[in-house]
């Protein structure tokens, strides 16, 4: 289960690394480069986006990742596949992100069933709070997955509550308003708002948006159990290449 | 969010979790106008000292005698200020920020229609004003980012994407996400997330209340159909709701552009293109692919050229309660011409496409019945497309001399 | 004709003895037509349901805080169908034309608002239809030449002249010495020949009849003055009317264009370059030189482009029962600017002359005073001549690139 | 007086001829050169056009003329002394054709009386009917002037009547609706119409508009005093140029 995965995993680490990519950007083939160099830089688990045409809460870099993708030919097929090379391959986590349009396409217990079958672990699927998810909670659980409920500053903390009572495998903390890949503060609005997090929920907390340092990594030591690196390895992939990727993150603890 | 406007399955509100308490809160401003008595009336008053509501039922004479069937009435929405029935969404929307206390507006636009009539409201409400539009969109409807840019609006245009409407609409959520203590966002029809179907759909519905009494008065009964073309579905919602306890036959009119079979066209609700999904926030039919992914449309018409259409329109369509057609570019141009020349009424290219599916029935019908056509707006804000959809020379020889005289 | 329609000696029917008989049945038919009560309630019966009569009057709040005096108020003539007050004229001519049994309408047109609005008309009611435009208005308002020509009519460029709106009106006169049995001379203003002034002040007469009531309700007394643009003079006249035997201070604006010193101009009521003449069939201040020869004008507002000016207004500027001033291109600009701003309306350019005046003299009335401005027309219809004034490089990239498409 | 002049010279000829030429079009030498080829060509009175820039009643021909003239920079007062020459030199009555504007703006009695000075026998002013022409009137009476009227097919009868009362010199019967320069058909119609003309008054008859023919003008003979030829010249001198002119006059009759 991943909930336990990363537990003891935490045992070892101050923080655990997530990180992001978009399936098929800009081709298959280097996606399975980029998780590749990921795993061997150490990160403890991934996000693998299956690109979708309305990527509503992603700020500018993803969403040209998503449209890219989509341009070269990118299907949730080849997703699958690429989801089946990785689970076998490499002995971390793995979770989908999508938009609920690509899981209710697919029809939402047939793509459950078939993340289980290529090795996954679990999913965020932004666009999908629990009131709206009851097929999609009946057909996680069936499978043993992990739906990761998402806690932004917005969120009052009786509905935190509501979410984790939902959420498997951990919270996703959204760091500030908006949408990915745009400036965080790190500060002390945030520290609150994670304590918030912390008092709502027993289940580890990842934080996302904005984390693209050394600094914003040792700034949530502490406070949260994962650091999650979305935009800044796609806009460093895009400036300088995939190579400079692994040592990015090595970096980052 | 209690009710989460669901209609026979179709809505709801697909929001990321930042957005959950901004909606809460626009859904008890919402609820908590309607249910004040008074709220109406401040809305009715705006209208008909801002705008000119009630907007007059035209019996169109010469049409009927045309056609020599039903008696032709046009609704004329065309007459609101600023040229279409989105005046009266943006001026409802507007008195429900004055009520949360919101200093800022931002909206989607296609052809231009909304974006103008947000930054309309904006200027008179005195709000901070965004209009996102599709830099396509941006590039093709150069007159009214010209008037928008006049009111006071910021245009931002969309690089992502497809870049037109549906991509506006994204990037409008998103600006949302990062702004909604001070912002809201007033969507443009009676589509996305709850409760903006249920509340586009309530400020519209002042066109078929008046409709419906305006027909009784002219007629002494009810019209046999009513006809509304179908973008998002505003106009049609408006109509519709003034006569769903009615025996009235609803007939909404899609963009059919090229044709239902080239692929070219915006038809949700009439072509089998199109699948239900969930998308922008909420579920409905959309034209997607297998995988779920939107696809590109296309319509004369920018403002039915989306790819998603009202929730409320595809649970009356699964119910049976309302019929939709398709009506093709090229009839629309005709019907257009035929409807200008006869009654000089000059309907949007929007508009037109119900016009199309109308002049197919009225001669079926009896002279004693009568029908209603929503004229949504007027057609003269359309000129360059309209004037490239007559391929008028002219009119190109103009826009060559203009060009020279800026020493093109 | 008995009543040679004087107004202290201005006025009068200096006809071709070929038009004699013609003005005769066009009097007697206009006087019975005022004399029937019926005729009025079917005139307002036809403005309610084809256009949007009442139009609003709307309190303009922002701009009224703006400028910290006078309660401004605008009466909305830009609502009307085709987007200015001409459509009340020419409505009211149509209900005439039928009374007469012509079957044909020709009408001058400078803008082309009053060409677009007698081609409607013409429509609507299946008259033939010819508009006589100016050569260089041709050209310039290529827009409005398209909607005529969809709507069915004629246009005819005038290439005589200086080629714009008074030799239109010479050539439409032209044309009715050589048809006047079965076609009527629409003429888009209060000037021409007897009855014309009158009979075109009869039908906008509506503006100031509704004002006046729409003001009394709002503020509980009458306004301190009301503002209206002045070209052929036939809104100023309408706004004028209802308040003609009240203490209310008329105020009229004419095109000031690039001053008064500038000789480019339309100021016949306020500039030493106007003397009293006689030409296309009356007496009134025409902008002529010393030897009578009628001399070129310049307004940026194409409707206000005009060397005479109603004789009735010559009548009212005698008596001191109203006030004339001049407004100038750029102040037009800026006044026009503001008020789009602040407000969300856009006025045309013509109207946006009043709203310079009125914003000149608000401050310095009470705060208990009320105004009326009125909005003839709206502004959107003159996008290609606002664009220009505010110079907007966006606009001028637009044209060059549409020109492009056309394989200029 | 004009009208004793008329009926004299009718009594020598089956049909008078009057012509009509635009002062300044070209120029005024020009004008002065048609006058001189048209008296030699023997006709009976001329109307001299002041320019006037709205002539509402003129057609296509005329009215560029008079713009032409205005253009070139004709004035009243170059009118005026065209006037006295002309009239000094020949020996035919000269009247002037202009619209009321001019009069008024000159001052409509010291217009009557310059034309007097300069030897203008009468005046033409199209826009102006007599119930607008109380000065116009006086001061043409007062210096014995002929302010000619003019009926057209739509006049009644009893309007005839009081357009004759009013008239001097003869009356200008406009042979059909429109304006000058447009073909006309010499038929019965014509022929009613011009006998109601003579029913309603005493005065010589002129017949004009659209005259440009020796088959017109024979028509016109027994059915009226003076056949008007306007358009037609200004036409042939734009097309063949002034020697044209003398030669079509005196092939007219
Ligand atoms: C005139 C007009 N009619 C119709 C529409 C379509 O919208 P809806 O279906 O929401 O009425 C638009 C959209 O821009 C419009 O401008
Ligand atoms: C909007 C508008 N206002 C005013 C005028 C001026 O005409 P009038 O002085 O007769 O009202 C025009 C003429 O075209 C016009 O279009």
């Amino acid at each position: 289960m991943l909930e336990t995965y990363l537990r003891d995993r935490r045992k070892q680490k101050d923080i655990l690394l997530m990180t992001h990519i978009v399936l098929g950007y800009p081709s298959f083939e280097d996606s399975l480069r980029m998780v590749t160099a990921m795993v061997e830089a150490g990160v403890d688990l991934m996000e693998l986006q299956i690109p979708f045409s309305e990527p509503i809460a992603d700020g500018p870099v993803i969403l040209a990742a998503n449209q890219k993708a989509l341009e070269n030919g990118a299907t949730v097929a080849d997703c699958m596949t690429l989801a089946k090379t990785v689970s076998e391959r490499f002995d971390i986590p793995f979770l989908f992100m999508t938009y609920y349009n690509i899981l209710y396409r697919y029809g939402v217990s047939r793509f459950a069933e078939d993340m289980a079958r290529r090795g996954m672990q679990g999913a965020i699927v932004p666009d999908l709070p629990p009131e709206e998810a009851g097929d999609y909670l009946d057909a996680m659980n069936g499978q043993n997955l992990s739906p990761i409920f998402i806690y932004s500053p917005t969120t009052p903390p009786e509905r935190m509550k509501y979410l984790a009572g939902f959420g498997k495998g951990f919270i996703y903390c959204v760091a500030r308003k908006g949408v990915t890949g745009a400036e965080t503060r790190f500060s002390s609005d945030l520290e609150d708002y994670l304590t918030r997090c912390r008092e709502a929920t027993t289940l580890p907390l990842a934080v996302g948006f904005g984390v693209k340092s050394k600094t914003d990594v040792d700034f949530l030591k502490g406070k949260a159990d994962i650091a999650v690196v979305g935009s800044q390895t796609i806009r460093l992939m895009d400036e300088k290449g995939g190579e400079a990727v692994e040592g990015f993150i090595r970096g980052l603890r | 969010m209690d009710n989460r406007g669901y209609y026979a399955g179709f809505g709801g509100a697909f929001l990321p979790e930042i957005l959950v308490a901004t909606f809460d809160e626009l859904e008890r401003t919402f609820r908590e106008a309607r249910n004040d008595p008074a709220f109406w009336r401040e809305y009715e008053e705006v209208m008909s000292t801002y705008s000119c509501r009630p907007t007059p039922l035209t019996y169109a004479g010469n049409l009927t005698r045309h056609f020599g069937g039903a008696r032709i009435y046009i609704k004329r929405e065309d007459l609101n200020h600023t040229g279409a029935h989105k005046a009266n969404n943006v001026m409802g929307q507007g008195l429900l920020v004055q009520r949360m206390g919101k200093k800022r507006v931002i909206a989607e636009t296609g052809a231009g229609q909304h974006g103008v009539a947000t930054a309309t409201m904006a200027a008179r409400f005195g709000f901070d004003c965004t209009i996102y539009m599709g830099e396509v969109d941006v590039e093709r409807q150069r007159p009214n980012v010209f008037w928008m840019e006049r009111l006071g609006a910021k245009v931002a245009p969309v690089k992502d994407g497809t870049r037109i409407l549906k991509d506006a609409i994204n990037e409008a959520f998103r600006d949302w996400v990062s702004n909604m203590d001070a912002t809201h966002y007033v969507l443009g029809t009676a589509c996305g997330p709850h409760p903006f179907p249920e509340m586009v759909t309530y400020f519209q519905s002042i066109i078929g209340l008046e409709a419906r009494e305006q027909i009784l008065k002219a007629e002494g009964k009810l019209p046999a159909r009513v006809y509304a073309c179908v973008g998002g579905g505003s106009n049609a919602m408006g109509l519709f709701t003034g006569f769903l306890k009615d025996p009235v036959e609803l007939v909404g009119v899609e963009a059919g552009g090229r044709g239902l079979e080239s692929k070219q066209h915006a038809s949700r609700l009439c072509s089998s293109d199109a699948a239900i999904g969930v998308a922008q926030g909420y579920k409905t039919y959309f034209l997607q692919n297998g995988d779920g992914q939107m696809q590109e449309t296309h319509s004369i018409a920018a403002g039915l050229d989306y790819v998603g259409v009202s929730p409320i329109l595809s649970s009356l369509k699964e119910a049976g309660k309302a019929r939709f057609e398709a009506a093709t570019d090229d009839e629309v141009v005709e019907a257009m011409s035929l409807t200008i020349r006869k009654e000089g009424v000059i309907p949007a290219l929007e508009s037109a496409h119900a016009f199309v599916q109308a002049f197919k029935e009225a001669p079926e019908l009896s002279k004693d019945a009568s029908i209603i056509i929503n004229q949504s707006g007027r057609g003269d804000k359309d000129i360059f497309t309209v004037a490239d959809a007559f391929n008028d020379p002219r009119w190109q020889d103009f826009i060559i001399r203009k060009a020279k005289g800026y020493h093109a």
